[in-house]
């Protein structure tokens, strides 16, 4: 058992770290660290810079600019993107959209799409939430009727985020309203937002941000060719989506970037005795998290198996550590204070209380990790 | 031992209830919210009408002479209805007036509600320390003048007049300004407050000490526990009924038990807390014995502040993504529970002062 | 409003204190102090002290020997109690049994166990829960089959505490196997612990001592007079007990000596801050449970209706209270120490935990909550 | 990085928990427990066997000079099977002797399983502070003599030799003395610990100070984290089998979600700690960077402290009744969490610690 990375990995971390210390525009570190608002300017900034380096898509396969590097080295990757302070990979294209189409797209689909998600072109998003289904995700509503060559699709998506940015949306809908269960019956496709019939309404959250938003569908045409897999088989593909194995569930880099800064902001507070256990034990939790996170990609190295319900774990931990990390931020800040940082502090807040609810609320995560772990 | 309110303070909580109710709903509030003053004109003359500005004053000016306790259940209704009329600044001012040889020039019109005040106390870097402050008063011919900056004076922006409190030789005095234009902020909680830079600033003294803003500190401290109960009251009424309505997998997701123990948990959370809060607000109105009154003030805000933080994350998680949502008063809710656990002093800090006493 | 105890309750209870501070003996006192076991003359002694005095079954009707004081009275003899160190009062014949009777009791059961259960001659036990069935109660399996004038009683219960110590036993048993809902065919039975075909086998607790029991009956006859209540009808009297209005669920009284004890037995750790906050913040959540039942008790007297659901949350806070105190106490001890208080304290740790188990479960008080208070 | 036990650490794991399975069941313990001893010769010859003894010693004495890290799987299977043979303590004296000059003469025997020791330094009156000991070593002669008294020796009452820790002019020195009849306790989960009390009592010096004292804590402590994993491990194992076959309203327990939950919080709770324990063990072998070691060591406590507190209470509250039963392995192992919660320092010892450093 050895718990430190081995000269190789060390060196392929230094590496990334040296080449992001380099290229990740000042600009956009400082937005990051002081909770600002990224444009989608900024974001595709960052994408394509990493698309020029060859490095925004490390787990494609090679010929589609993949990276060949393996679990440790892809993991390093992602937490190093999280620990220097780069915006955010938007997730939709890049590794919801682009896996689906690699699994189960035509050769078509997938020379139509693929490039144009890796370099950038296509701002992608997700259309699965809908109102009154939110963990039950096989209570989805929206409709598609085929007619000819077309699918008339008919409903309402919830929660999407930054649909507003989005040039394209993949969604599921019910193409078979008259099925048994209700998980069958259920398609893929890729829509594009700028077809006629599609509108956005903003949803703006608690700290007054606008990130979601409600998709209405009215009579959309959306081409044969752009469904994915077969008819019918769309819950099939959700579920591949879903058991995709992701590194970062638990976002140790990022936190870790925010614990330290954390640590420096309160520094007027390191005698604050009950400030400072609060802190201890925060990055104990987080300590801990980033070994048992390692335990599970070794394991995952050495079986060959995808993670399973453990990624459940890293979900709940991990946001519940982000929580933490945004709360001590906001006890840190002066109470009288109300210059600009102190407030994006209060608000980061306030919008951190997601993460226990996205991606599967954190009751849902419980449910998996009863059933699927521990057979309860 | 009775916990009943009497007549007066039942007839007087159903009015403001009512009041609110019928003109205080979530939209109406939306738009007074939204609007240039922060606050609505209208509804400060309702409370007036109702005696809220005049209760706690002594009769002498108008007022009725009640006590924090006569408020207990108006301030659990301005929690329920999220009310951001600067009503605890006007009576944590008007408290430090009136005792005051200038009571009888300014209370009356405070009482009649024609008068709006804000009380400028607390400096950056002071944390909850209530003697850390460093505005001083020095005396120039007859006129005070006071230098210094105060931060988050709730009430500022909407205030026709300020006390603030300066260093003289004397130690901690309170003197009364005009309020003059302020920078006007939103709190996290959607209500006004100001930064206040005072250069030479004409001052009327009021006298007073440390001691005196201690006790009118403890006194909005009480009344704010009553507003926090109210805010909880709100929460888990809300979240309660979400979990009875909303459906997953074909039911409402109130009959899963793990949700239903924690609806339970914010339950009893509420309940303590909305004990405490009657204990401070019926120990600040003992005055003989400040220490008592400062222990039960900590000791209840030790209490809030811990379950005002439990039932507010847990009313937004239990309604998943539509707790999220601006458009859903839970939200809202959420934002003035947290800001109110900090309010006069955090858990942190009341721990220590109880601890202390 | 007036949080305070009126000039009348306060004298009321300064009556109380001054006799008990006479009365209780120092000895007595001094062993509930430092944990001691109280043997059966212990607990007895003190019975009958009480009954000397007439202040030991304050709630029953003055023919048979109450004091006819009023709620609020009553619940300050039972805080006082708990505040002076006072060997606990044996709840079951005086506070179980006796109330069952006075309700469902003929006159003669009445003139024959009353007398006998005030005066300390009799020691009374319950036979509630049988293996299987602990929260279920209604799934109990103790059969008793009518014989002419006697039942024959087959089965067993569990958890019987002080059943080393009692002369009779009240059980529930089932008299009808073949009814349509459970709760039907239930009878309640008063049984002679010295009648042939019962046995006893202790349990022992993880503290090491001996206070539960199982009881066996094989074969034993109880003769028809012994029921209570019609046949089949003992969830009726069940219910009833368990609705039984109880004024000192929160064992407040009894708290504040402990925290006043764990205050001055940790008087070394004044200045440590992590173990004064722990205490400060116990201390709040003993004075907030002591308004909350006061606020029940004044709606009792109020409205003149039983407290409901309400006493499930004593009951939850109450005994999170009791083993947060010694949990307390046992981390004030010096860890090197091994003097015989210390290891008392430690072990009142382990035997605290039984408190948010027994008369049912803290979960069960959830259920019970959620249920009848909040309609969920 | 690399989280797999090599071949030798597997084997000697493997074959570690074969025996206890067969030879140290819940009633093979309980009689080891009853015993006048307090611990198995026949379990002790058998770790002897196995090179137990002699891992953590280097070669030249007869050891296999292994570390901390060989012995979390042992430590782990110690935990579960909840093992009262004095191995830690034996460990802890050894490593001191092991830096001695008189190595060479007593640890053969330690390693050969003819030798158990013990480790005395705590004092009454210090909680966890390993500086705070007032016993006092003195020169007579050629012959050193240790004066004062020692608390909660684990494993005294059977070990063969002490090591004790005592001051001298230099500061804080450690000594051999020949164990002589102790007055022995049961400690609250059933091992054996004694007083010590030190009269003009002879010594054989050993050298060492505070340093090496903190060193072999640390060592101690680590693989008392991952003991504790081990037990957190049967704690969740026999509670989960539990909510799986104990029904309630015709039911498993286990399917209810409020109970599922807190299953699932501590397994997640048992995940964490075996984390910590990884690290702290890894780091103690790096004995190169004192501060480094500390810090993990102290993390780990802190981990390990309040999650056997969560995982203890919560395996015997969703026991129910049965959890409180002698006659079930869970209350012994909720006594032996207790204990190890506590053990070389408590959450709040390390939390100050770990800050400091």
């Amino acid at each position: 058992m050895d718990l430190n990375y081995s000269a190789e990995e060390a060196a392929f971390r230094d590496e990334v770290r040296a080449w992001l210390s380099a290229s990740l525009p000042l600009d956009l570190r400082q937005k990051v660290s002081s909770y600002a608002h990224l444009s989608k300017d900024d974001l595709m900034r960052w994408h394509r810079i990493l698309a020029e380096k060859g490095w925004v898509a490390p787990a494609w396969p090679k010929e589609w600019g993949g990276t060949g590097w393996n679990l440790v080295q892809r993991y390093i990757f992602e937490e190093e993107l999280g620990y220097a302070g780069a915006p955010p990979l938007i997730p939709f294209g890049l590794a919801m959209c682009a896996p689906v189409l690699l699994r189960f797209g035509t050769e078509a689909q997938k020379q139509r799409f693929l490039p144009r998600i890796y370099r950038g072109e296509d701002f992608w998003c997700q259309g699965y939430s809908e109102p009154g289904s939110g963990s039950d995700l096989a209570s989805l509503k929206t409709k598609a009727v085929r007619q000819k060559d077309f699918y008339v699709v008919n409903g309402q998506k919830i929660w999407t985020t930054l649909a507003h940015y989005a040039d394209w949306i993949f969604c599921l809908v019910r193409t078979d309203p008259n099925t048994g269960r209700r998980q069958e019956g259920i398609s893929f496709l890729l829509m594009d937002m700028k077809a006629p019939g599609v509108t956005l309404r903003p949803l703006v959250l608690m700290d007054g941000a606008h990130e979601v938003n409600e998709v209405f569908f009215d009579d959309v045409k959306v081409p044969v060719e752009n469904r994915v897999h077969e008819e019918g088989q769309g819950w099939t593909v959700a579920k591949y989506l879903l058991g995709y194995e992701r590194m970062n569930t638990g976002r140790i880099g990022e936190s870790k970037r925010q614990l330290a800064k954390l640590k420096e902001y309160s520094s007027s507070l390191k005698n604050d005795l009950r400030f400072r256990d609060r802190l201890s034990r925060l990055e104990v939790e987080l300590m801990a998290l980033e070994i048992t996170n390692l335990r599970f990609l070794d394991r995952m190295r050495r079986t060959g198996q995808p993670p399973g319900a453990d990624v459940s774990m890293l979900k709940i931990k991990g946001t519940e550590i982000q929580q933490m990390l945004t709360e001590l931020m906001m006890q840190a800040t002066d109470p009288a204070a109300s210059d600009d940082f102190s407030v994006a502090v209060r608000k980061k807040y306030l919008s951190m209380r997601k993460t226990t609810i996205y991606a599967g609320s954190n009751e849902i995560q419980r449910n998996i990790i009863a059933k699927m772990t521990l057979g309860l | 031992m009775n916990f009943d309110y009497n007549e007066e303070q039942q007839l007087l909580a159903d009015s403001v209830r009512r009041f609110l109710a019928k003109d205080y709903g979530f939209e109406a509030r939306k738009k007074i919210v939204a609007s240039a003053q922060g606050y609505s004109p209208q509804v400060w003359a309702t409370f007036a009408q109702m005696g809220l500005t005049g209760l706690p004053f002594p009769a002498e000016f108008g007022g009725f002479g009640g006590g924090a306790i006569d408020l207990v259940n108006v301030m659990e209704a301005f929690g329920e209805a999220l009310v951001v009329e600067p009503y605890l600044p006007t009576l944590m001012a008007g408290r430090a007036i009136a005792r005051s040889p200038l009571a009888k020039s300014v209370l009356p019109a405070v009482i009649e509600g024609r008068m709006k005040l804000a009380f400028a106390h607390i400096e950056k870097g002071a944390r909850y320390d209530l003697s850390k402050i460093s505005t001083t008063a020095r005396k120039s011919g007859d006129a005070w003048l006071l230098q210094g900056e105060k931060s988050a004076v709730l009430g500022a922006p909407m205030a026709d007049k300020l006390v603030v409190s300066a260093r003289t030789q004397n130690g901690i005095e309170l003197f009364l300004v005009e309020k003059e234009r302020v920078k006007a902020l939103t709190t996290l909680d959607e209500m006004r407050a100001a930064e206040l830079t005072l250069k030479a600033t004409k001052a009327e003294p009021l006298g007073g000490d440390l001691e005196l803003v201690e006790e009118i500190t403890d006194f909005a401290s009480a009344l704010a526990c009553a507003e926090a109960v109210g805010a909880m009251k709100f929460a888990c009424d809300t979240t309660l009924e979400y979990l009875k309505t909303r459906k997953q997998f074909g039911v409402p997701i109130g009959t899963f038990q793990a949700l239903q123990h924690r609806m339970v948990d914010m339950f009893i959370a509420q309940e303590q807390a909305r004990s405490m809060a009657c204990l401070a607000c019926s120990k600040v109105d003992q005055s003989e014995n400040a220490k008592q009154r400062a222990r039960a003030v900590s000791a209840a805000k030790i209490k809030i502040a811990d379950n005002a933080r439990h039932v507010s994350q847990e009313s937004v998680q239990l309604h998943g993504g539509m707790g999220m949502s601006e458009e859903l008063k839970v939200s809202h809710t959420f934002r003035r529970l947290t800001v109110i656990a900090g309010q006069f002093g955090d858990a942190d800090h009341h721990l220590a002062r109880f601890a202390a006493l």
